[in-house]
C-alpha cells in the first residue's frame, strides 16, 4: 500500500477540455469509446426492457398479455435491437475503441475524424431503428426472412432496414480503423507476436465486419428494393428464390457473431492473465485461433438452413464446416483453464465474469454442436432449443466478458475503484439469473416448444414460468452494476496508474490517461504478459 | 501540432495529422484504408453478382432474350468512356507525384468530364427502358410473354447493379470535386499526392465494377 | 407441480428414438466437458488462490504436445458426430419407395393436407400407425414449416416449390403438429394435430370421409376446364407434347439439359412454362400462374402422373 | 517516395483495355456455346487484373496490399462457391 494519497493526475482526457462540444466534436477514440458506451447501454436496456415484456406475455400458455402482433414486434426489435445496437458494437466500440491504440502505444486510431463519423453514423441508424418502431414497429424477426419481409409484412419494414443499413457502415469504418491501425501505428519493437491477444481478437473481428457486413448491405438493398419498387429479386411467384435471401442474409449473419463473441474472448485472455499474474498458456495457439475462427466462421452459414430447403449435399458440407469452426474455439477454452493452472489467482470482480464466461460458453459452444449435427438440428431448430444455445453463447459470454471487461478496465477508464462487494454480489446475481432464465429453455427446445410463439400449449408452462422468474432476477442483476459503477464515478477510490498490478502498456499510462495516452512515446522490448521481468514497480 | 515541413504556411491544412510520425506512416495509413474499404466494395457488389449467377443459371433464355434489348453500342461506348476516364485518372496520378500541377488539373477535369458522359448515357438508357415499360414493378411488359416473369428478374438485377455503380460514380465524382479544389490552392503536393493517388483507386475499383457489369449484362447470348 | 410437466417428448416414430440417441450421447458429451472444465477452472480458483497481494504466477510456455492433444481429441469426436448426424439426416431425407403421400398446402394461418383419395382435411392430419407416410409440401405465401415433435421431424414449406419430409408412426394418438418458421401474426396459431390410428380404423375414417373424388379425378375435371385437352392430347398431333407416361421419365429440353420429371416440373411446367421448355417445341404455352390454386395445380399433378403410357392412342 | 509509374505504362494498358472491349464485343457475336460466357468473362478478368496492377499500382505495392486484393476476391470465392454449392445440387437425388 503506498503511504501517500493517491491523487487524479492533473491533466487527462476527461478534463481536456469540457461542455458539449467538447465531447460531441471529439477526435479522442477514448471520448469517442464513452459516447458508444452511452449509446449502447441506451440500447442495451431498450433491448432488455422488450425481453421483460416477451418473458411476462410467456409465464402463461394464453397469448394475454399482449396481442400477438405485439408480442412479434416485441421479439424482433428484442432481437434488433440487442444484435445490431448492443452485441455487435458492445464490446468493440466501447472497449476496443478505448484501449486499441493504449495497448499499442500509438496516440489515437489511424483516422479520428472517421471514428467520430462512425459513432454519429451508429446514432443516426439507430435512431432511424426506433423511428421504425414508433411508427408501426417491425414484425418479421431479426433475420427479415423473405417473401414475409417482402411481401406480406404491414410493419416499417423499410425503415427498420434503412436504419441497419446505416449502422452497418458505422461496423465496417470501425472494423477498417482497427485493421489499419493495428497495421501501422504500433510502437516500436510491438511486432506481431508480442501484441495483447485482446488485439488479436479485435484484428479478427474487423476482418468479418469489413468482409461480411458489405453482403448484409446489399442485401438489404434487394428487400428494399422488393418491397419499395416491387422488383421481386426474392418474391417466388415473380421467379425468385427466397432461400437465396438466406443465404445472402447468413453469409454475414453468421460471421456476425463471431464479431460478438471474438472480442469477448479476446478480453477474457487479458482477465485470465492479469488475475493469474502469467503469461497465457499457448499464445501463439490463442492469437491463430482467433484468425482461424475468423475465417472458418465465414464457411459455415449453410448451418441455419438445413431445413430450408437447401440441397441435402449443401447441408452436409456446411454441417461438416460447422463442427472444424468448433476446434478453435475449445482450443481457447483449453488454453484459458491451462493458464490458471499455478497461477497466482485472485478473486476479483472481473475475474468472477471470466469464470463466468469460460463456464458458460462451454455450454452454450457444445449446444452448437448440437445443431450442426444436421440429423439433430432438424428437430430441434426453430425451437427453444436454439434460443437457449444462442444466449447462452451471447448473454452468458458475451456480455460476462463485456461486464468484466468494464470492470477490469474502469479504474483506467475513470481513475476510480468500484465498490467491491456490492460488484460481487452483483455478478453471483447474474449468474444464477442468468442459468435459471435459459437453461430450461433447452428443456423445452427438446420438447419441441417452437419459438417465436406467442401462445403455447399448458404442459409448458412450468419451465416457461421458472425461465421468467430468472428473468426477473437477470434484469435485477444488470441494474446492479449501474448503479455501483455510477456511485463510482464521484465517491470511487482513486486509484494509480495500475490498480491491479496487471502488464500491458495500457497499464504504464496514468489513469485517465492523458489525451495523447502516454507521456513519452512507449518502445516495447517485452512479450505480451511478461510478468517475471515487469511486475517490480508496480503501486500494488 | 507538430507540423515540421517547411512550406506548412502555404497550405490551408496541415498535411501531417498530430497521431502519426510522419508523412509516410500517415500516406501508408491512408493507401490501406482504401484498400480495405475497396475490400469491403468487392464484397458489397459480390452479393450482386451471387443473385445474378444463380437466376442466369436458372433462367438461361429470359436472361438472354431481356438482354438483347439493351443497347449493346451504348454499352460499349460506355466501357471505352470509362476505360478512358480511367487513364486520365493514371496520368492526373502521376502529375500529382511529379508535382505538375496544371497538367493535374487538367487531368482531373478530364476525368469528371467522361465520368459526367457516362452518366449522361446510362441516363439515356435508363430512359429507353422507360419508354419500354421494361422496369420492373406494375407495369413491367416484356415482349415475349413465356420469358416475361423471368426476364423481370434480370431487369430486376440490371437496376440495381446499374444503379449502384452509377452511385458509385456519382459518390466518385463528388470526391474528384474534392480533389479538384485541393489541387487548384496547392493542398496537393509532390510530397503530399496521397489523396489524388486514394481518391484514384477509388475511381479505377468503379471501373472494374463496370468492366464485369458490361459482358454480364449486355452480351449474353448475342450470337442467337 | 411437476405432474404434467414433460421433460422429454414422446418418441412415435421409427426415427425418433435414432435422433434420442445422438441427443443423449451429445448430452453425455456436453456434461463431460462442462464439468471437466468447470470443476477444473474452479478448482484452480481455489487451490491456486492469489496468496500474498504481489505474488506472480508461475511461468510456464505451454507445450506442443498438449495443444496437439486437445485439438486433435476434439476432432476426432466431432468428425464423428458429423458422420452420425449425416446418417441421420440421409434417413431422413430418403422416403420409401411405398410411402403413403398426402400433399400439404399451408397459408396464413392454417394447414390443409389433401389425400390421394380425395379427402380433405384443416389442421388435423389421420394416417395409419406403422406405414411410411411422405408429405409434399407446399405454400400459397410466406415460408411456413411442418414440425411433429413427437417423430422428431420437420421442413420448411416453400411457395413456389416443393418440399417432403417423411415419417413412420410407432404408436398410435394425437401429437402436436406445430407451424416452426415464423410466417407472421398468428404463427403461434397455426398449429394442429397429427391423428395415428390403427390401419383398419384408418379405413374407415377414409371410407367415412366426404371425398369429392379421388385427386387425380379432380384433376382430371381441371384438365378439361382450363382446356389443357386442345394442346395435350393423347396422340403425337397436339399442340404441345403427349403427357401420357410422362411422369419419371427423363426428358431432353430445347437448348440442351435434360432434366428427370417429377412433381416439381410439373408444376413449374404449369407456373412457368417458359423456364424449360421440351424439345421440339415452341414456347407458346400460358403460364397458369393466379389462374391456378395451389390445390388446383396438386390435382393437375396427380391426374399427370396418373396418365400411363397405355393411355397412348 | 515511391515508385513513379512511366506514363508510357499508362497507355499501353489503356490501349490493351480497349482491345480487350473490341474483343469481348466482338466474340460476343460467335456461337461458342456455353463457352461465350467463359470467354468473356476471362477477358474481364484480364482487363480488371491489368487495371489492379498498373493503373492502381498493385504491381509495384506492398505484401500486404497483394494480400487484401487477393483476400477480397477469395472471399468473394467463398460467397459465391459455397453459394453454388447448394444450387448445382439441389436436383441431385439422395442415393440410397
Ligand atoms: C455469439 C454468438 C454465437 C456463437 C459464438 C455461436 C457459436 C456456434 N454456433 Fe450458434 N447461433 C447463434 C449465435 C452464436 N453461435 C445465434 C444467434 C443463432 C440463431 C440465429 C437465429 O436463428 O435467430 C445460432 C444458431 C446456430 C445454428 C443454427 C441452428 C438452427 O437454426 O437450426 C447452428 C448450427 O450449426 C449453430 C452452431 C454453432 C457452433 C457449432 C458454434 C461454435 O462456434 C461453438 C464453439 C464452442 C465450443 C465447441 C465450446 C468450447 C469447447 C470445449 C469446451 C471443448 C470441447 C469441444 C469439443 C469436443 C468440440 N448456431
Ligand atoms: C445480444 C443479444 C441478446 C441479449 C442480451 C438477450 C437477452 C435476453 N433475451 Fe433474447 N434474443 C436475442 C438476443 C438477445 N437476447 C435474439 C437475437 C433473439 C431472436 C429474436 C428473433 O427471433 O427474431 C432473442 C429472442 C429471445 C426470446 C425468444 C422469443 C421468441 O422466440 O418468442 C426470449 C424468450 O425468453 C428472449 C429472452 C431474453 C432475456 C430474458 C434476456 C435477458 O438477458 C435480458 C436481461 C435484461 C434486462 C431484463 C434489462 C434490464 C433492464 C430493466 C430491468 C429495466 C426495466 C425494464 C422495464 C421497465 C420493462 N430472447
Ligand atoms: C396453347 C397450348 C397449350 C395449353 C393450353 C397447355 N399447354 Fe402444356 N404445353 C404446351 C407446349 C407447347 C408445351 C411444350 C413446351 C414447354 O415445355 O413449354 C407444353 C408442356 C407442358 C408440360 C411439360 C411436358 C414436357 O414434356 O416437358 C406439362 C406437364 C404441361 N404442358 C401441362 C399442361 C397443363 C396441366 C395445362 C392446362 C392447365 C396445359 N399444359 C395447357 C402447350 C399447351
Ligand atoms: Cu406458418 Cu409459422
Ligand atoms: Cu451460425
Amino acid at each position: 500500500m503506498p503511504s501517500h494519497p493517491v491523487l487524479l493526475p492533473p491533466r487527462h482526457y476527461l478534463n481536456d477540455g469540457f461542455g458539449v462540444k467538447s465531447w460531441l466534436l471529439t477526435r479522442d477514440h477514448k471520448r469517442i469509446a464513452l459516447l458508444y458506451l452511452a449509446a449502447v447501454t441506451v440500447f442495451f436496456f431498450i433491448g432488455g426492457a422488450f425481453a421483460v415484456l416477451i418473458r411476462l406475455e410467456l409465464a402463461t400458455p394464453a397469448g394475454d398479455l399482449v396481442t400477438d402482433d405485439t408480442y412479434n414486434k416485441l421479439f424482433t426489435m428484442h432481437g434488433v435491437m440487442l444484435v445490431f445496437f448492443f452485441l455487435i458494437p458492445g464490446i468493440p466500440a466501447v472497449l476496443g475503441n478505448f484501449l486499441v491504440p493504449l495497448m499499442i502505444g500509438a496516440k489515437d486510431l489511424a483516422f479520428p475524424k472517421i471514428n467520430l463519423a462512425s459513432w454519429y453514423i451508429f446514432v443516426i441508424g439507430g435512431t432511424f431503428t426506433m423511428y421504425a418502431v414508433v411508427t408501426g414497429g417491425l414484425d418479421t424477426g431479426w433475420t427479415f426472412y423473405t417473401p414475409f419481409s417482402t411481401m406480406s409484412s404491414t410493419s416499417a419494414v423499410v425503415p427498420a432496414a434503412i436504419g441497419i443499413f446505416i449502422t452497418g457502415f458505422s461496423s465496417i469504418l470501425t472494423g477498417l480503423n482497427f485493421i489499419v491501425t493495428i497495421h501501422r501505428m504500433r510502437a516500436p519493437g510491438l511486432t506481431w507476436f508480442r501484441l495483447p491477444l485482446f488485439i488479436w481478437s479485435h484484428y479478427a473481428a474487423s476482418l468479418i465486419m469489413v468482409l461480411g457486413t458489405p453482403v448484409v448491405a446489399v442485401t438489404i438493398v434487394l428487400v428494399a428494393a422488393d418491397r419499395i419498387f416491387s422488383f421481386g429479386i426474392f418474391d417466388p411467384n415473380r421467379g425468385g428464390d427466397p432461400v437465396l435471401f438466406q443465404h445472402l442474409f447468413w453469409f454475414y449473419s453468421h460471421p456476425a457473431v463471431y464479431i460478438m463473441i471474438l472480442p469477448a474472448m479476446g478480453v477474457i485472455s487479458e482477465l485470465v492473465a492479469a488475475f493469474c499474474r502469467k503469461q497465457i498458456f499457448g499464445y501463439t495457439f490463442v492469437a491463430f485461433a482467433s484468425l482461424g475462427i475468423a475465417v472458418l466462421g465465414f464457411l459455415v452459414w449453410g448451418h441455419h438452413m438445413f431445413v430450408a430447403g437447401q440441397s441435402v449435399y449443401a447441408a452436409l458440407i456446411f454441417s461438416f464446416l460447422s463442427f472444424l469452426v468448433a476446434i478453435p474455439s475449445a482450443v481457447k477454452v483449453f488454453n484459458w483453464t491451462a493458464t490458471m493452472y499455478k497461477g497466482s489467482i485472485s478473486w476479483d470482480t472481473p475475474m468472477l465474469y471470466a469464470i463466468g464466461f469460460i463456464g458458460l460458453f462451454t455450454v452454450g459452444g457444445l449446444t452448437g454442436l448440437f445443431l450442426a449435427a444436421v440429423g439433430l438440428d432438424v428437430h430441434v431448430t426453430d425451437t427453444y432449443f436454439i434460443v437457449a444455445h444462442f444466449h447462452y453463447i451471447m448473454v452468458g459470454g458475451t456480455i460476462m466478458a463485456y461486464l468484466g471487461g468494464l470492470h477490469y478496465w474502469w479504474p483506467k477508464i475513470s481513475g476510480r475503484m468500484y465498490n467491491e462487494l456490492a460488484a460481487k454480489v452483483g455478478a453471483v446475481i447474474i449468474f444464477f439469473g442468468f442459468n435459471l432464465t435459459f437453461f430450461p429453455q433447452f428443456i423445452l427446445g427438446y420438447l419441441g416448444m417452437p419459438r417465436r410463439y406467442h401462445a403455447y400449449p399448458p404442459e409448458f408452462q412450468v419451465l416457461n414460468v421458472l425461465s421468467s422468474a430468472g428473468a426477473s432476477i437477470l434484469g435485477v442483476g444488470y441494474l446492479i452494476p449501474m448503479v455501483y459503477l455510477a456511485w463510482s464515478l464521484r465517491y470511487g477510490k482513486i486509484v494509480g496508474a495500475n490498480p491491479w498490478g496487471a502488464v500491458g502498456l495500457e497499464w504504464t499510462t496514468t489513469s485517465p490517461p492523458p489525451t495523447e495516452n502516454f507521456a513519452e512515446a512507449p518502445v516495447v522490448t517485452w512479450d505480451a504478459y511478461d510478468y517475471p521481468t515487469q511486475v517490480e514497480g508496480h503501486v500494488v | 501540432m507538430s507540423d515540421t515541413t517547411a512550406e506548412a504556411g502555404r497550405r490551408p491544412r496541415p498535411a501531417l495529422a498530430h497521431h502519426f510520425d510522419d508523412l509516410a506512416q500517415q500516406k501508408d495509413a491512408a493507401t490501406l484504408g482504401m484498400w480495405v474499404f475497396l475490400a469491403t466494395e468487392v464484397l458489397f457488389f459480390g452479393g450482386l453478382f451471387a443473385a445474378y449467377s444463380v437466376y442466369r443459371g436458372w433462367y438461361p433464355e429470359a436472361f438472354g432474350a431481356a438482354s438483347h434489348s439493351l443497347d449493346i453500342t451504348l454499352g460499349a461506348v460506355n466501357t471505352a468512356v470509362l476505360i478512358t476516364s480511367s487513364l486520365t485518372m493514371a496520368l492526373a496520378v502521376h502529375a500529382a507525384e511529379t508535382g505538375e500541377r496544371r497538367l493535374l488539373v487538367l487531368f482531373l477535369v478530364a476525368t469528371m468530364a467522361l465520368g459526367a458522359v457516362f452518366l449522361g448515357i446510362k441516363a439515356v438508357e435508363y430512359a429507353a427502358k422507360f419508354a419500354e415499360h421494361h422496369v420492373p414493378g406494375p407495369s413491367f411488359h416484356f415482349e415475349e410473354e413465356a420469358l416475361s416473369r423471368n426476364a423481370q428478374i434480370f431487369f430486376s438485377l440490371y437496376f440495381v447493379m446499374t444503379g449502384l455503380h452509377a452511385l458509385h460514380m456519382v459518390i466518385g465524382l463528388g470526391i474528384m470535386t474534392w480533389m479538384l479544389v485541393w489541387a487548384w490552392n496547392g493542398t496537393i503536393t509532390k510530397e503530399y499526392a496521397s489523396p489524388i493517388e486514394i481518391s484514384g483507386l477509388y475511381w479505377h475499383f468503379v471501373d472494374i465494377v463496370w468492366i464485369f457489369l458490361f459482358p454480364l449484362l449486355y452480351l449474353i447470348g448475342r450470337h442467337a | 407441480m411437476w405432474s404434467g410437466t414433460p421433460l422429454f417428448p414422446v418418441s412415435a416414430s421409427t426415427m425418433a428414438p435414432r435422433v434420442d440417441a445422438l441427443y443423449f450421447f451429445l448430452v453425455g458429451l456436453t456434461a463431460f466437458f462442462s464439468l471437466l472444465i468447470g470443476s477444473l477452472i474452479v478448482y484452480y480458483a481455489v487451490r491456486f488462490r492469489r496468496r500474498a497481494p504481489d505474488a506472480i504466477g508461475a511461468r510456464i510456455e505451454g507445450g506442443a504436445v498438449l495443444e496437439i492433444t486437445w485439438t486433435v481429441v476434439p476432432l476426432v469426436i466431432v468428425m464423428g458426430i458429423f458422420v452420425w448426424g449425416a446418417s441421420v439426416f440421409f434417413a431422413m431425407s430418403r422416403p420409401p419407395d411405398d410411402a403413403l403421400n398426402v400433399y400439404v398446402v399451408g397459408k396464413q394461418w392454417m394447414w390443409k393436407f389433401q389425400h390421394l383419395s380425395g379427402v380433405r382435411e384443416i389442421n388435423e392430419l389421420h394416417v395409419p400407425v406403422g406405414r411410411p407416410v411422405k408429405l409434399v409440401m407446399t405454400s400459397e405465401d410466406v415460408i411456413h414449416d411442418v414440425f411433429v415433435p413427437g417423430f422428431r421431424v420437420k421442413a420448411d414449406v416453400i411457395p413456389g416449390r416443393y418440399t417432403q419430409i417423411w415419417f413412420e408412426p410407432t404408436r398410435t394418438g394425437r401429437y402436436h403438429l406445430f407451424c416452426a418458421e415464423y410466417c407472421g401474426t398468428r404463427h403461434s396459431g397455426m398449429v394442429g394435430e397429427v391423428i395415428v390410428m390403427e390401419p383398419d380404423e384408418f379405413q374407415a375414417w377414409v371410407a367415412g370421409g366426404r371425398a369429392e373424388g379421388s385427386l387425380a379425378s379432380e384433376g382430371a375435371k381441371l384438365f378439361r376446364d382450363l382446356a389443357c385437352n386442345t394442346c395435350h392430347r393423347p396422340v403425337a398431333q397436339g399442340r404441345g407434347p403427349v403427357l401420357e407416361g410422362l411422369f419419371g421419365r427423363t426428358v431432353t429440353l430445347e437448348g440442351g439439359g435434360t432434366a428427370v420429371v417429377d412433381e416439381a416440373y410439373i408444376r413449374e411446367a404449369i407456373v412457368d412454362p417458359g423456364a424449360r421448355v421440351a424439345q421440339g417445341f415452341r414456347p407458346v404455352m400460358p403460364t397458369y400462374q393466379g389462374i391456378v390454386t395451389e390445390d388446383g395445380l396438386l390435382q393437375l399433378i396427380e391426374y399427370v402422373k396418373s396418365l400411363r403410357d397405355e393411355d397412348r392412342r | 517516395m515511391s515508385h513513379i509509374v512511366p506514363k508510357s505504362v499508362y497507355y499501353l494498358i489503356f490501349a490493351a483495355l480497349m482491345a480487350g472491349t473490341a474483343v469481348t464485343v466482338a466474340m460476343a457475336f460467335v456461337d461458342l456455346g456455353a463457352f461465350n460466357a467463359v470467354v468473356a468473362l476471362t477477358i474481364a478478368v484480364v482487363k480488371a487484373t491489368l487495371v489492379v496492377l498498373f493503373f492502381m499500382h498493385v504491381r509495384y505495392s506492398s505484401r500486404l496490399t497483394w494480400a487484401v486484393v487477393f483476400g477480397s476476391v477469395f472471399w468473394l470465392g467463398i460467397l459465391l462457391a459455397l453459394t453454388f454449392s447448394d444450387y448445382l445440387t439441389r436436383s441431385w437425388r439422395t442415393f440410397g
